[in-house]
């Protein structure tokens, strides 16, 4: 096997056998409804996490997206309740705005040559803060059309639901993953991660893919953002803090490497499974402290990083290995 | 020694013009702004309240200055500050003396500083990385010692940490401007300072010029730990309760911009930490400042976003080089 | 292989539901977080409730998030629990899974706060009447001041919270008809202590140094004793240059009141599990449905009211 | 095949650095069909020569001709849209994708959109099958050992530009088997009509594989030759020596009672892959020179005696003591010095001033704790910057803005600071001017006149021969022969370098 494949097969791995063992003290977590479950409620996360999957594997970061998913919540029941545009067009109208944030943030990393972390960090106190005036109420939303998009799911057996944002969420991965996988610019964003330089001199245009990738991740943060208004009916400027962190620290289990240029979209998958996976098996304890959540993230963090860490010094072992077979 | 002090002068000037423009803005919508009188045995007033309310900032902005000057980052701040915040409540509630507690609190801050300097310089893990497992798992750890719960206490001696009166100062003003103070003796008096900076700019000269980088890492980083368990220790003491939830919440993201506010670059190197506490003290004003002008706090952010991209935007390496090339030309047509 | 897991799941899932039959009754308990000392005695009081009952009550800590909450709720249904206690972190966004419990026929009690859901949606709602704390506290404000002028500040609540704007409300009303009072400053405290003394720093400098301040209202005690630490350091007196006033009844506000530094308090019990399990147990005992709304006491406490033995009654629920 | 005609054409190129003139009026011309090598010591030009063909550099001056019109390539794309590719030491490929992405990148064939993997790894398959090459392309480049990698590069390179293929440094990280891969692969595109530019150091494989040889010195051409009609003492003489140089030996000098305990000794020290476990010792007073070719491993013995780089094993002696030797920082503890052959990234702080430059190793040896003070170090710098004539306005200024010659001042000042009984100078007067230069070999005789021991290692024959008692020559990673007083000359230094390996690298 490729051994660049091994933290994707670990992340199985570990997801497997963490299902085992719950199953194993909860027989019910393996029902339908659990599965349901977890792809309905985390499905703002993981359509998150598809985005910061490309900004990683290109070897940059994105922390404006938490504020983003607000602002969109905010942005759309104001616009709902203030206009009379129907739902479509102010999701259209919405996702251009969110695009051309990222897409401004892309450029500003790009022609100024400013670290990501700090411009995409001033990228999340504007979000939030637009956020917050706009409205520092829980605005519910009561339009019809979103109550019948809310009312869209297929009845899997056993009760369990597959829910409409569920639904978007795997096809989200899907368009992510021949994206990332099938694509001139799916190659392009890997090439980035493999070396700026290197990528310029092989004709990768950097400028290009730099702004498309941030603006991707605002287009997902922005359709995450509706899904979440989907799941909570509201919109509201407190809404999603620290579900950048979520997203990379999903974005790390599922095997992409934090320095870039090597990651699965489908491994994110898994990771936004497994994260959600131990906060469901919390919840059905309901004796542990909700933080071990947060604990065993930052565990799993930690294996996955040194895994990583080793598998690149053993190449660089194997590579000097063969090196010192020279004359 | 002249030229020392204009070099300081030059150095620390945009952010001293930065924080008076700040301030002159928040005298013009909020007049009463520069009243400061004496009571209850202390200075008191608005200038005073930027000062005290931006000592966690301050402390952090100490230690992430150094931990950035050789390169690094460290995310784990703000959980840090929850951590031995928690510790400290927790102790004190459990009948510990006040000398123990402050020595056990501060301690797992450096213990954390060490956990966090292992991962990057001996393990070798990018410093954003290594210090957001912390970050993420931080947070969790304090819950658990809180058991979830606001530890409150009423021990005097540790309130006073955090509201109590110093020198006609609030107490934290106090720890915080020793700690600057300390921190640049300490750094500018020795060499650390110098080998800090050789480090952040070129590891490998500097270990081949025998520079121990490795344990000096591992030390700013148990520096960031300690000055975060100081925060949280006058955090926590200010409001007589260990709040896991909400203490240094989102911190980490302040100290950082203080930092880069303050004029240190994010790749390493040479840096200010007089620069840095102004710039903390330039984000506390902004905060005080619209909290005391009446504006609703929703602008907080916006305004916070706009003058961070505004300054970033003018540091920004493009625009230096471009700024250079200009002067170049100039100089030389 | 996720493929495959699916695949066994469904197939698995039709067995497992079948043999997941209780023995004791199984609660699910979705508490926001442990943000302020009032909601960690609600925790403590609701984990004793259910253990004098012999309920098997599963707590998850939502960390202040609604997302989380609703997955807590999803995964309590998922698990088959008897019935679900949940503590809303706001108002909106409940009705889908509300429906979701229903239809699973799993009754849902909300606790201390209310939802702008569908009344159907959920069995009934156990809690203060918020608006009339507010109310409590603004009258005893008019009795006390008895006509003379008097500028009163605000700390509220998170912004957007249900009990922000319903205390802000009932508060409102009560002085409505008092000329004399008026309500100059009104900021968000957040609920927490540090927030309340920052604003209240910043208060006193506005109004000033706090001489123009004639009372504080505060939407709960955190925030209070948090700025009744603030007006001290402005060299004031709270409880008497000041007024302070305030809601909740935790022990540290009786601390306060017990040193003369606050003035009163409104009572929102944290015990909202009991009258909540009783609701219940009478409906799947006998069917009786109970009403949609249980309040419980809003009862105000004063100085007069031997503040010292509140806060020794109070001090061990874990506030 | 030397009838063919010329295909591509440097004339009278020229190329000035702040400071240096990296190319002096550089005549070049690559038939089609031949394997050209390009040879010169570092800063010799060749890499200058190559970024100015390849559009990474614009000339100052000159002519480049492809097929007789002149080009001016803004870019390494635009060079190889014209038809010139490039190959360099480095793979300049992205490790993390796959071979195919890596051969394809940017052309990937789409169906409905979408880049057919299929298809993209069948055309991969069959570029590289012309290569001789049958491996699965759909694997990630670094699970592939550099010979392949190579070979993907130079596949990838021919297919986008075809006429020219410059190859740099190829075989630096390359085992014997893989060289003659590759050289194969050469020969196949050389039957093709390509024309290749070949650089190396090792010369064995030079005269295996080219057709011609150029040679650059310090910027300037010193010669095209047939490779056939040429032999290696030749070579090197044009490479390293002033064919007409005079004898400035002093031969005062030498005189060591070699019977004498040594100063520092090392004995068996080595390191798998790297270089040959060697005996060295140096004395009280001694300058010992290391003369070699680039690649030949000097640099790797200087890093190994000063502990910057991990050893196998061996034993270091000081005064007849052992010596614990795991860091620089123990080297330095024993009163030795470094100054690295890499300036730049090894060498020089470049942010910080040339006053915390000089006394950064001082300061480091007496720890953070005892600082030297301000006045002290301004003396210092002050008195550094005076005598080893440092061109600077004050010493307040950041060190990177100085010329390499006074870059190398300073950094000699650094660790004369430190009071060393021992100094390693590795390539000391590299890329300096002729006045600086002339300076440090001044220096280097002061220091051992006032009982140094000095390890220099220079490119610079005639430099070595004027200074040295000992001369050490490396080849191939083994030292292979040290010369002692009257042996010294720039001829008999010549002359171990070029003696073939015992056993040749690539007999036919």
């Amino acid at each position: 096997m490729n051994p660049r494949l091994l933290p994707l097969a670990v992340t199985v791995l570990i997801f497997v056998v963490a299902y085992a063992v719950c199953y194993a003290q909860f027989p019910a977590m393996l029902s339908t409804r659990v599965i349901g479950n977890l792809l309905t409620d985390n499905a703002f996360l993981g359509i998150a996490a598809v985005g910061m999957t490309f900004v990683i594997i290109s070897g940059g970061i994105d922390l404006s997206v938490g504020s983003v998913i607000a602002f969109t919540g905010v942005f759309i029941t104001v616009m709902l309740r203030d206009t009379s545009l129907h739902p479509l067009a102010v999701f259209a109208i919405l996702l251009g705005l969110t695009t051309l944030f990222g897409a401004a943030m892309g450029m500003i990393i790009h022609v100024l040559r400013m670290p990501p972390f700090i411009v995409t960090l001033a990228g999340m106190f504007l979000a939030r803060g637009l956020a917050y005036i706009l409205s520092v109420d829980s605005v519910p939303i009561t339009h019809p059309f979103y109550e019948w998009l809310q009312s869209l799911y297929w009845l899997l057996p056993g009760k369990g639901r597959l829910t409409l944002i569920g639904g978007l969420m795997l096809l989200v991965f899907a368009f992510g993953i021949l994206l990332a996988h099938r694509t001139r610019f799916g190659a392009n964003v890997f090439a980035l991660g493999g070396g700026v330089q290197t990528a310029r001199l092989m004709g990768v245009p950097v400028a290009r893919t730099t702004v498309a990738i941030y603006a991707l991740s605002g287009f997902l943060a922005g359709l995450s953002g509706i899904v979440f208004s989907l799941y909570t009916s509201a919109g509201y400027s407190l809404a999603a803090v620290g579900v950048e962190l979520d997203a990379i620290a999903a974005v790390v289990i599922g095997g992409t490497l934090l320095t870039g240029g090597s990651g699965f979209v489908a491994g994110t998958l898994i990771g936004v499974l497994i994260m959600g996976l131990i906060q469901t098996y919390i919840i059905f304890d309901g004796t542990l402290s909700s933080w071990w959540t947060k604990i065993v993230i930052g565990a799993l963090l930690l294996v996955f990083i040194m895994l990583q860490k080793g598998l690149l010094s053993l190449a660089d072992r194997r590579r000097s290995l063969r090196a010192s077979g020279n004359t | 020694m002249n030229g020392t002090l204009a070099r300081f002068g030059r150095r620390i000037a945009p952010q001293l013009v930065t924080l008076a423009v700040v301030v002159a803005m928040i005298g013009i919508v909020f007049p009463g702004f520069f009243d400061i009188s004496i009571a209850n045995g202390r200075l008191y007033g608005s200038p005073i309240d930027i000062l005290n309310r931006g000592a966690p900032v301050a402390l952090l902005a100490i230690g992430m200055t150094l931990v950035i000057a050789t390169g690094g980052i460290d995310l784990s701040v703000g959980a840090v500050m929850a951590i031995c915040g928690a510790i400290a409540a927790t102790l004190i509630v459990d009948g510990y003396s006040l000398p123990a507690t402050l020595a056990l609190s501060l301690g797992a801050g450096l213990l954390c500083g060490l956990w966090n300097g292992l991962l990057v310089a001996v393990l070798g893990i990018q410093p954003i990385v290594a210090t957001l497992i912390l970050m993420v798992a931080g947070r969790g750890i304090a819950q658990l010692v809180t058991e979830g719960m606001i530890r409150t206490f009423s021990h005097h001696g540790f309130a006073s940490l955090g509201s109590g009166n110093l020198l006609w100062l609030p107490t934290p003003v106090v720890i915080w401007v020793c700690a600057g103070i300390l921190a640049t003796l300490v750094v500018r008096r020795t060499a650390l300072g110098m080998l800090i900076e050789a480090v952040g700019i070129n590891r490998r000269a500097s270990m081949l010029a025998g520079v121990n980088a490795r344990l000096l890492i591992v030390t700013v980083y148990m520096v960031s730990g300690l000055c975060a368990a100081m925060a949280g220790l006058i955090v926590t003491a200010d409001i007589r309760g260990a709040d896991a939830n909400n203490a240094g919440l989102f911190l980490e993201l302040d100290a950082i911009l203080a930092v880069v506010v303050g004029g240190t670059s994010l790749l390493g190197g040479h840096f200010s930490l007089i620069a840095s506490l102004i710039g903390a003290m330039i984000i506390q004003a902004i905060n005080t400042g619209i909290l005391v002008a009446g504006f609703p706090p929703e602008f907080n952010l916006v305004i916070k976003a706009c003058i961070v991209l505004a300054i970033l935007v003018l540091q920004s390496p493009a625009l230096q080089g471009a700024a250079m090339l200009f002067s170049r030309t100039k100089g030389q047509p | 292989m996720f493929a495959k897991t699916l695949l066994g799941a469904s197939l698995l899932a039709s067995m497992t539901l079948l043999s997941s039959a209780a023995l004791s009754q199984t609660i699910g308990f979705s508490q926001i977080g442990s943000e302020s000392g009032w909601r960690a005695a609600e925790t403590t009081l609701t984990k004793q409730e259910a253990e004098k009952r012999g309920i098997d009550l599963k707590f998850s800590d939502a960390q202040q998030k609604q997302e989380n909450q609703i997955k807590a709720l999803r995964s309590f249904i998922a698990q088959g629990v008897d019935a679900i206690l949940v503590a809303p972190v706001v108002a909106t966004g409940w009705d889908a899974v509300l429906k979701e419990a229903k239809e699973a026929e799993i009754p849902v009690v909300l606790l201390d706060r209310m939802v702008d859901s569908d009344k159907d949606l959920y069995l009934t709602a156990v809690g203060s009447d918020l608006v009339h704390e507010g109310s409590v506290a603004g009258k005893w404000l008019v009795d006390t001041v008895a006509g003379k002028d008097c500028a009163v500040v605000e700390l509220q609540g998170t912004t957007g919270s249900s009990p922000a704007i319903d205390r802000k409300k009932g508060f409102e009303q009560a002085i409505a008809g008092a000329a004399n009072i008026k309500i100059i400053r009104s900021q968000t405290g957040d609920f927490t202590r540090a927030k309340g003394k920052e604003v209240m720093e910043s208060f006193l400098k506005a109004e000033n140094g706090g001489k123009n301040i004639c009372a504080l209202y505060a939407h709960n005690d955190d925030m209070a004793v948090g700025a009744i630490q603030a007006i001290k350091e402005a060299g004031l007196k709270p409880g008497t240059d000041i007024l302070v006033v305030s809601i909740d009844a935790v022990p540290d506000i009786f601390q306060a009141m017990a040193a003369g530094e606050a003035n009163a308090t409104v009572e929102l019990t944290p015990n909202m599990a009991g009258p909540a399990f009783d609701a219940l147990k009478a409906y799947m005992d006998n069917g009786t449905v109970p009403p949609k709304f249980i309040q419980t006491e809003s009862k105000l406490y004063t100085q007069k009211d031997d503040p010292a033995k509140e806060y020794e009654a109070r001090k061990g629920l874990g506030y | 095949m030397t009838n063919n005609p010329t295909l591509l054409a440097a004339v009278g190129l020229s190329k000035t650095f702040p400071g240096t003139r990296a190319l002096d009026g550089v005549d070049f011309d690559l038939r089609a069909g031949e394997v050209h090598a390009l040879l010169g010591e570092n800063g010799a030009g060749k890499s200058t020569l190559i970024k100015c063909l390849t559009g990474a550099y614009r000339r100052d001056g000159g002519d480049i001709l492809l097929e007789g019109a002149s080009i001016d390539p803004r870019d390494t794309q635009e060079a190889q849209r014209l038809g010139i590719g490039t190959v360099y030491q480095e793979v300049n490929l992205l490790p993390n994708l796959t071979v195919a992405d890596n051969l394809l990148l940017g052309r990937q064939p789409r169906r409905l959109g979408l880049v057919s993997r299929r298809e993209t790894n069948r055309i991969a398959r069959e570029m590289l099958s012309r290569y001789g090459l049958t491996i699965d392309v759909a694997r990630s480049l670094d699970s592939y050992s550099v010979a392949i990698q190579q070979i993907v590069a130079i596949a990838r390179a021919v297919s986008l530009s075809g006429k020219v293929l410059i190859l740099d440094e190829p075989t630096a990280s390359l085992d014997r088997d893989e060289v003659r891969m590759l050289f194969d692969v050469v020969r196949s595109l050389r039957a093709q009509g390509l024309g290749i530019v070949f650089i190396s150091h090792f010369l064995d494989q030079v005269f295996d594989i080219s057709d011609r040889i150029t040679v650059l010195r310090n910027g300037r051409l010193v010669g095209v030759r047939d490779a056939a009609t040429l032999d290696r003492t030749q070579l090197i003489n044009m490479m390293l020596g002033r064919e007409l140089s005079e004898e400035t030996r002093d031969r005062g000098r030498g005189g060591f009672d070699y019977a004498q305990r040594a100063r520092i000794a090392y004995v068996g020290t080595g390191r798998a892959g790297v270089i040959a476990p060697f005996d060295l010792s140096i004395h009280r007073g001694e300058v010992v020179g290391m003369a070699g070719l680039l690649g030949s491993g000097r640099t790797e013995t200087a890093e190994l005696m000063f502990a910057a780089a991990p050893r196998d094993g061996g034993s270091v002696n000081k005064d007849g003591k052992p010596l614990k030797l795991a860091s620089p920082r123990d080297a330095i503890a024993a009163g030795f010095g470094f100054s690295p052959e890499d300036r730049k990234t090894s060498g020089i702080i470049g942010d910080m001033s040339v006053r915390e430059n000089i006394v950064l190793a001082l300061q480091a040896r007496q720890g953070w704790m005892r600082p030297v003070r301000l006045s002290r170090q301004r003396e210092m710098a002050d008195d550094y910057i005076r005598r080893l004539d440092i061109r600077t306005p004050d010493a307040e200024k950041p060190i990177g803005q100085l010329s390499g010659g006074n870059q190398q001042k300073a950094l000699l000042a650094r660790w004369l600071a430190t009071n060393p009984e021992f100094l390693i100078l590795d390539e000391p007067t590299r890329g300096i001017d002729v006045g600086a230069h002339a300076e440090i070999i001044r220096m280097i005789e002061n220091l051992c006149e006032s009982g140094m021991s000095l390890l220099v290692i220079s490119s610079e024959l005639d430099e070595l021969v004027t200074y040295s008692h000992r001369v050490v020559v490396v080849r191939d990673r083994v030292h292979v022969a040290e010369l002692i007083g009257e042996e010294i000359t720039t001829d008999s230094i010549v002359a171990a370098i070029a003696k073939p390996s015992p056993a040749p690298e690539t007999s036919a």
